[in-house]
């Protein structure tokens, strides 16, 4: 079938009509072979132009759609919607930019015209090598797995199962609740009570849309995202294993406590009466906050940033749960003394410092110190420190509480291999973007929520759970299609040598080896359209749709005339 | 970071030392008949002589009567050994044990397809021979009798003979020191898996052996189980070749330095670099010949680069004239570009080159510079990947225009 | 000759930094020497030796690669890799002397409106200064 | 019958995030935005940190999905008036003032903006530099469309018949005939995403900002510091020199408000980045009382800045004098003694406080506001977003102090509530 090229020039009021001599640009095409009509509108993004071009495209009957006007930032989706209404394939038509990039900066008339001439003369050679590229449509698996069983997991199973989505909550170990259900209480605006972490663990169980797998761990994952293939094993027998299929993942592994032991500085293990957070934690739960000797503490010192120095971070709750120890035990013990030793108060929540406040009011004494030693002193324990400005102090207590930093939780590694997602080089896994897309990974359908990809509180740790399922409910609704990127790349099968290169550029690891054919091979559900692998491609054979080298060099050699 | 030496260097420096009474080709053989025997490997990968003809092709071998016919050292390279070897390994595994036993350029291109997917290394043992280089093909089949002489000299004097081949003149990787590991700077940050690495399993040395005997060297571990299986002791000191070889190495270097800064100011410059391909025909025998040119169809002889006639027409008088065949130096930096990064210099492209265009020098003299900036030497570690596979943030950043910095500078001092 | 001259030069722009930093230059309506013809990439990494190379020896007196500065990428990393692309290219051209001013690497995101104009105009004077493409009217190639 | 639309308030970062991802679940979305362009604050940094990425670069792409997605309808300039209804169904009264300048016609010439002959401070770039009375807050601004300022315009104010920027436009875009516009809207949720305001700093007397010297708040050095600013990037003192000596000040207000705003300490080490890379050899110090750089990433930002040679000084009690046209910062060192740092530019990092309107606005929406202003949320049952009252959430900094990432995640979070409440 011939080919029925339509050229549109935007005069967009006088922004390209007084700068650029649009009649020598019509006189000029007219000339070339395949274009059917060349005409200038006033301004083709008004609902009148919309309409005239849609009328064109079928009074016309035309096969291919190329409008000079403004930067396809503008407009590009504006026209191909034109495109589609008026059943022209929206990918047979290109948009040169004729006005952002020449009419705008180039005063000298002339040559604004010269300039816009190579640019459409590039769209109509162009857009004669475009492929009438098709939406596609994947069926998807609304199910999700959610790895870890703790707060943030908890939250995620009740928030997402429905009876249109089952929710799969594997944990590694036999309860629910992770490190929450350790603690004596939470914070002052976080509401101190932990029943509710009872009230939740019961709604889960008795979620007949939520299926709990405890004491198991992910063995394997294959697929993408709408369609993954998981293998579950159980920590009790090798043999027992699960197979599942699921849409989305969700990774809330939770975290692990710095070991003190690698700090020998403050003595833990080694001197009695120096404990750390958790054990206090369980000292307050269970009301028997004693020494060894069976007699409660007199003086107390809290000894904060453990551990901070040699991960290189601060683990942020660490102030406050410290705040939380002396306030507990100055309410519990009438004649305690209480020694706070931080580096930096770190209070980053709005009612945080009131709270501070309220305990500094109960006679709690706060010390900014580094270069802490915890000795055994005969009876007692002696801390010697120094300021901040370099003076030496000490203080002998009966009773020390290290607060260590939040580390990543045992087998992070292991499971980033499992899943394919990065670590950053705290060994936390890496968000895709620290501050635009705190809950997802470069594996689209992965999502990573609370401690698993840092130290959080309770709180943020649920935001970020409920942020996951925000993401999972707003991308992957039962019974909708996904449609995936049409941009992609394909590989080129009969040019591709299998030399695998491509796969170790690819960010979003969408392309895999297929070993029979021994060429690589794109998912397309996956490939976001970058082009990296094509650039890195030295057989040229792989083809970024719409992007391919032919139209690329099309537009090079008008720009070289 | 792994910085893992290979098992050869954690020992003080020891290996086998074989006398050649019947000449150094003869023992090599010897080795390599017993090794058959003892059942170390099924078969060799090695050049043998065509019957009643001087020319050499790679042969898989198994049975050991033809060894007569095999020589792990011909005076020239046919075809590049690991060109060979790809095509022996690339399809599918094979439960065959085989030795392949080649010059250190062979060997690195080897390791290079390797990295590159196109050789596949299992139940393969490589063994490498101090290479005193190679005849010009050319020269060769004019005049077989007087180059094979004029080649077997070599071995007792190894002093440099104007008959070889340039590159081979300047060849300072003609020994076991290409083919260890050492992690490059660029490549540190890669997680580099396995513990041993180096490029060759086994190493023949024979410079220093003045002809009359030949150093046997276990590189890899696996190169150490072959040798104790045939019960050969390696506790002989190396001494004679460690000291010859580094000398010899030095002295090709500074003639490499020379020889390539001379060449270099013939061809810089787009003048003299375009009269340097002047003579091209555009046959690509020196992509079709070389090792690193694995791609199925090169891009540069695809049909994406063809355009219709009304273009060229256009072209044509955009410039005046238009060369046909069309993009010849395109052709070559593209490649260049391709596969200078791992180009080991083993000189085959020259070779083929019906026009005797210097081209193995001149891409000589870009992959020094390049595989420099990329702190890479192809062919070395198993394990290092190729340069264009990773990045690091904080790399290359002279490269791009500096453009920030100046302006502000400027207003620096501008105030 | 620098006035006569009027160099033919090719900009490859990421779609998501330096072309927005173009048309921001546009809107904000900065001269630009009409010189430089863009070719819209999605991203920096899509460019490589085959399309630099190609549009310098098909003629262009100058090729200019412009993608996110690194770390801004949109596609997280690649520009790092057209980085090491470019390093490569740039070696090559370095060492046999081939004018590898004529191939320019620049980061520009897409605030950088101003900082797009200055580069190009820059890179236009550079060019004009340097003369035509060496390989361009040569019979030979 | 619960009515799936969805209202959002304020289009900064956590309100675009919160509506592109409603609209890609299939929802209709009205989003509400009081001021003439969309993006909120983020848009007026050059970069964010840690990672120093361009935030024009991050954003941009955000908004114009934002103004292009069919399920998204915004309102620029306006407000929520009356609220009415309950989860599930809610009745809401928007004004929307008039912007005299037809989104529709007008295609962001700028042809408009030369002829006018009123010349005002322009406050999104903190009064650094003029506008006409007819303008769009800076270049690159989006929707590139201008809105003429009422108050201002001679003919709308009835000062003169002058209608310089309408002869002006060849689009036929400005009507000065456009008024406020009433709109109700039935939504099933409200997500409340109104951010911040920064501390007035003019309260403060003994940090001695206000007169024109070189002390500048915060937003006003992003604004010095970006590309698209009133000086294209350029860090200069107001008589056009480049500073030599910086004092950086954290905790601007927060005595007085009575909690850490969390954030400063980084974007005011951020700031060190942008001047050690500006300006290599100026010497550049903080004074900080806490460092509160939370998270794995933040303490390296901070190793950088004192590799690249910032002196970070542990200080209290702070007071900025100006002695013969030099400024000195007062400060009492860790052992309380006084000492002396001698600047010609100072930069103040001031508190973040509840966005000016949120008491009105909680009204309306029947929610609680707390003892700090911000919007109280119910994190006694660990769900910070949610209120008082069912259906109405309560988003980033509307609810106190947070950086970028965790108000991102709060939008996730709502948008992940809504879909589950109204399923």
């Amino acid at each position: 079938m011939s080919k029925k090229i339509g050229v549109y020039i935007c005069e967009c009021g006088p922004n390209i009509r007084d700068r650029i001599n649009i009649d020598e640009i019509l006189e000029n095409l007219s000339s070339i072979e395949d274009i059917k009509v060349v005409k200038k509108y006033p301004l083709l993004c008004s609902n009148e132009g919309k309409k005239f071009l849609a009328d064109e495209i079928k009074n016309e009957e035309l096969t291919h759609l190329v409008i000079a006007a403004c930067s396809p930032k503008e407009h590009e989706i504006t026209f191909m919607n034109v495109c589609e209404k008026a059943g022209l394939n929206p990918y047979l038509f290109q948009l040169v930019n004729i006005r952002e990039q020449c009419a705008w900066i180039i005063s000298n008339k002339e040559e604004a015209t010269r300039m816009a001439t190579k640019y459409i003369r590039a769209g109509i050679n162009r857009v004669l090598l475009h492929k009438p590229l098709q939406k596609k449509e994947l069926e998807c698996n609304p199910n999700v797995l959610i790895i870890g069983g703790g707060i943030a997991g908890i939250e995620a199973s009740l928030s997402l199962a429905s009876p249109e989505r089952k929710v799969y909550l594997v944990e590694k170990t036999s309860v629910l609740g992770g490190k929450v259900r350790k603690l004596s209480g939470l914070l002052p605006h976080q509401g101190m009570d932990l029943t509710f972490l009872q009230k939740k663990i019961k709604e889960v169980e008795n979620n007949e849309n939520i299926v709990v797998l405890t004491s198991s761990e992910v063995e394997n994952v294959r697929g993408f995202f709408g369609n993954f293939e998981i293998v579950i094993k159980s920590n009790r027998n090798d043999l027992e294993q699960k197979e599942i299929k699921v849409g989305a993942i969700i990774v809330a592994t939770g975290f692990s406590l710095f070991d003190p032991k690698e700090t020998p500085q403050y003595g833990y293990g080694t001197i009695e009466n120096v404990v750390n957070a958790l054990e206090f934690e369980e000292m307050i739960a269970s009301d028997k906050i004693l020494l060894k000797n069976g007699k409660p503490p007199k003086t107390v010192a809290l000894i904060h940033c453990v551990g901070r120095k040699e991960k290189g971070y601060c683990s942020k709750v660490c102030c406050l749960y410290s705040l939380k120890f002396a306030q507990f035990l100055k309410d519990k013990l009438s004649d305690v003394n209480v020694f706070e030793f931080y580096s930096d108060l770190c209070l980053p929540h709005k009612s945080d410092q009131d709270y501070f406040e309220e305990v500094k009011k109960k006679g709690v004494n706060f010390i900014k110190a580094n270069e802490i030693q915890i000795k055994k002193s005969n009876s007692n324990i002696n801390i010697e420190y120094k300021t901040i400005t370099e003076k030496k102090g000490s203080l002998s207590v009966d009773m020390v509480v290290l607060s260590p930093a939040i580390i990543p939780a045992e087998n992070t590694e292991k499971l980033a291999k499992i899943l394919n997602i990065p670590l950053d080089e705290t060994g936390f896994f890496k968000e895709i973007h620290e501050k635009l897309d705190p809950v997802s990974t470069p594996i689209e359908g992965i999502y990573i929520a609370g401690c698993a990809s840092g130290p959080k509180n309770i709180l943020e740790s649920v935001i970020q759970s409920q942020a996951a399922c925000g993401k999972i409910l707003s991308c992957l609704i039962p019974g909708k299609k996904l449609e995936p990127e049409v941009r992609v790349s394909e590989i080129v099968e009969e040019f591709c040598t299998g030399c695998q290169t491509c796969l170790s550029v690819c960010f979003y690891s969408a392309i895999s080896f297929d070993e029979f054919k021994g060429v690589s091979v794109v998912n397309e559900a996956i490939c976001r359209g970058c082009g990296n692998c094509v650039g890195s491609c030295p057989s040229g054979a792989i083809r970024l749709k719409h992007f391919t080298y032919p139209q690329l060099y099309r537009e090079v050699l008008e720009a070289l005339r | 970071m792994s910085t893992v030496q290979n098992e050869f260097f954690k020992k003080p420096k020891k290996g086998a030392v074989l006398h050649a009474e019947g000449g150094i080709h003869k023992a090599i053989l010897d080795f390599l008949r017993k090794s058959l025997e003892k059942k170390c490997f099924d078969a060799l990968f090695i050049p043998v002589k065509v019957h009643d003809t001087d020319s050499y092709v790679w042969v898989l071998l198994k049975d050991k009567s033809l060894l007569n016919e095999a020589n792990p050292l011909p005076p020239v390279i046919s075809v590049q050994g690991g060109r060979a070897l790809s095509t022996l390994t690339k399809h599918g595994e094979m439960n065959l044990q085989i030795a392949a036993i080649m010059r250190p350029c062979e060997i690195r291109a080897v390791i290079e397809l390797f990295k590159l997917k196109q050789v596949s290394l299992n139940n393969i043992t490589l063994i490498s021979i101090d290479c005193p280089g190679a005849m010009p093909l050319s020269d060769y089949i004019s005049n077989p009798k007087e180059m094979a002489k004029r080649f077997n000299n070599l071995f007792e004097t190894w002093e440099e003979n104007e008959s070889l081949r340039p590159i081979c003149i300047i060849c300072h990787r003609f020994s076991l020191s290409s083919l260890l590991p050492s992690i490059s700077r660029q490549s540190a940050s890669v997680e580099l898996e396995g513990i041993d690495s180096p490029a060759s399993d086994i190493h023949i040395g024979l410079v220093g052996g003045n002809g009359e005997k030949i150093f046997l060297m276990p590189v890899s571990s696996k190169g150490e189980e072959i040798l104790e299986k045939l019960e050969i002791a390696t506790e002989d000191s190396l001494e004679d070749w460690e000291i010859k070889e580094k000398e010899l190495r030095d002295k090709k270097e500074n003639k490499r330095k020379k020889i390539l800064q001379e060449l270099k100011a013939k061809i810089e410059g787009p003048k003299k670099f375009v009269a340097v391909f002047d003579q091209c025909i555009n046959c690509h025998n020196c992509m079709r010949v070389c090792p690193i040119c694995y791609c199925r169809q090169c891009y540069f002889d695809s049909k994406t680069l063809r355009l219709s006639p009304e273009v060229y027409l256009t072209r044509a008088k955009e410039r005046k004239s238009l060369r046909f065949p069309l993009d010849t130096l395109l052709f070559h930096l593209g490649r260049m570009s391709h596969m200078v990064l791992s180009c080991v210099s083993c000189g085959v492209c020259e070779d083929a080159c019906p026009m005797n265009i210097p081209i193995a020098q001149v891409f000589c003299i870009v992959a020094d510079q390049v595989q420099k900036s990329f702190g890479y030497v192809p062919g070395r570690d198993r394990r290092e990947p190729p340069p264009l596979r990773f990045f690091q943030e904080d790399e290359f950043q002279e490269v791009e225009m500096q453009y920030k910095k100046t302006i502000s500078r400027e207003e620096t001092q501008n105030a | 000759m620098s006035e006569k001259f009027k160099p033919r030069l090719v900009g490859f722009l990421c779609n998501w930094c330096s072309y927005a930093a173009a048309d921001l230059a546009g809107s904000s309506k900065l001269e630009i020497k009409p010189y430089l013809s863009v070719v819209r990439v999605m991203c920096s990494s899509r460019v490589n030796s085959n399309l630099a190379l190609t549009a310098f020896l098909w003629g262009a007196d100058g090729v200019l690669i412009a993608g996110c500065h690194p770390g801004d990428c949109h596609y997280e990393t690649g520009n790092y890799y057209a980085r090491r692309r470019f390093a490569l290219l740039k070696k090559i051209m370095e060492t046999l002397d081939l004018e590898p001013e004529r191939l320019q690497l620049s980061w520009i995101s897409a605030s950088e409106g101003k900082r797009y104009a200055e580069v190009v105009n820059k890179f236009a004077e550079n060019i004009s200064e340097m003369g035509p493409n060496p390989f361009h009217n040569n019979p030979n190639i | 019958m619960k009515n799936p639309n969805v209202l959002i308030i304020g289009a900064g970062i956590a309100g675009m995030e919160a509506s592109l991802l409603l609209a890609e679940a299939g929802r209709k979305v009205y989003l509400v935005e009081k001021e003439s362009l969309i993006g909120g604050q983020v848009i007026k940094y050059e970069e964010v940190f840690p990672n120093m990425e361009c935030s024009t670069c991050m954003v941009a792409p955000k908004q114009q999905e934002v103004l292009q997605n069919e399920n998204i309808e915004l309102f620029l300039l306006s407000e929520v008036e009356k609220i009415a209804g309950s989860a599930g169904q809610f009745s809401v009264r928007i004004r929307k003032r008039a912007r005299y300048v037809s989104l529709t016609n007008c295609i962001g010439c700028g042809a408009c903006y030369d002829p006018c002959p009123v010349s005002l401070y322009n406050e999104f770039e903190q009064c650094l530099s003029k506008k006409k009375a007819i303008s769009i807050p800076c270049p690159g601004a989006l929707p590139n469309v201008p809105a003429i300022d009422p108050e201002n315009c001679l003919y709308l104010s009835g000062k003169q018949e002058c209608q310089a920027c309408k002869e002006a436009c060849m689009f036929d875009a400005i009507d000065f005939s456009d008024k406020d516009e009433i709109l109700e809207l039935e939504v099933g949720a409200i997500i409340v995403a109104t951010g911040f305001d920064l501390l007035d700093v003019k309260i403060l007397p003994q940090y001695g900002y206000g007169d024109s010297s070189n002390i500048y708040t915060a937003m006003e050095f992003e604004r010095l510091n970006a590309a698209n600013g009133p000086t294209e990037g350029k860090i200069i003192l107001r008589e056009g020199s480049i500073p030599k000596s910086i004092a950086i000040i954290h905790c601007v207000g927060r005595a007085e408000k009575g909690y850490c705003s969390g954030v400063c300490c980084m974007y005011s080490a951020k700031f060190s980045h942008y001047l050690r890379h500006k300006l290599p050899d100026a010497k550049i110090c903080e004074f900080y009382s806490d460092l509160c750089i939370p998270g794995k990433s933040y303490q390296k930002f901070y190793k950088e800045i004192q590799n690249k040679g910032v002196e970070l000084i542990y200080s209290d009690d702070i007071r900025v004098e100006k002695k013969d046209g030099k400024i000195q910062v007062v400060y009492k060192n860790g052992d309380g003694e006084r000492s002396v740092f001698n600047a010609d530019m100072v930069i103040l990092s001031p508190a973040m406080i509840a966005k000016n309107g949120t008491k009105e606005l909680a009204k309306i929406l029947g929610i609680s506001v707390d003892e700090k202003g911000f919007f109280s949320t119910q994190n006694q049952s660990l769900s910070p977003i949610t209120t008082s009252v069912q259906g109405i959430f309560v988003i980033g900094c509307a609810e106190g102090p947070k950086d970028i990432s965790e108000s991102i995640a709060q939008a996730e979070a709502a948008v992940g509530k809504v879909l589950s409440l109204l399923s």
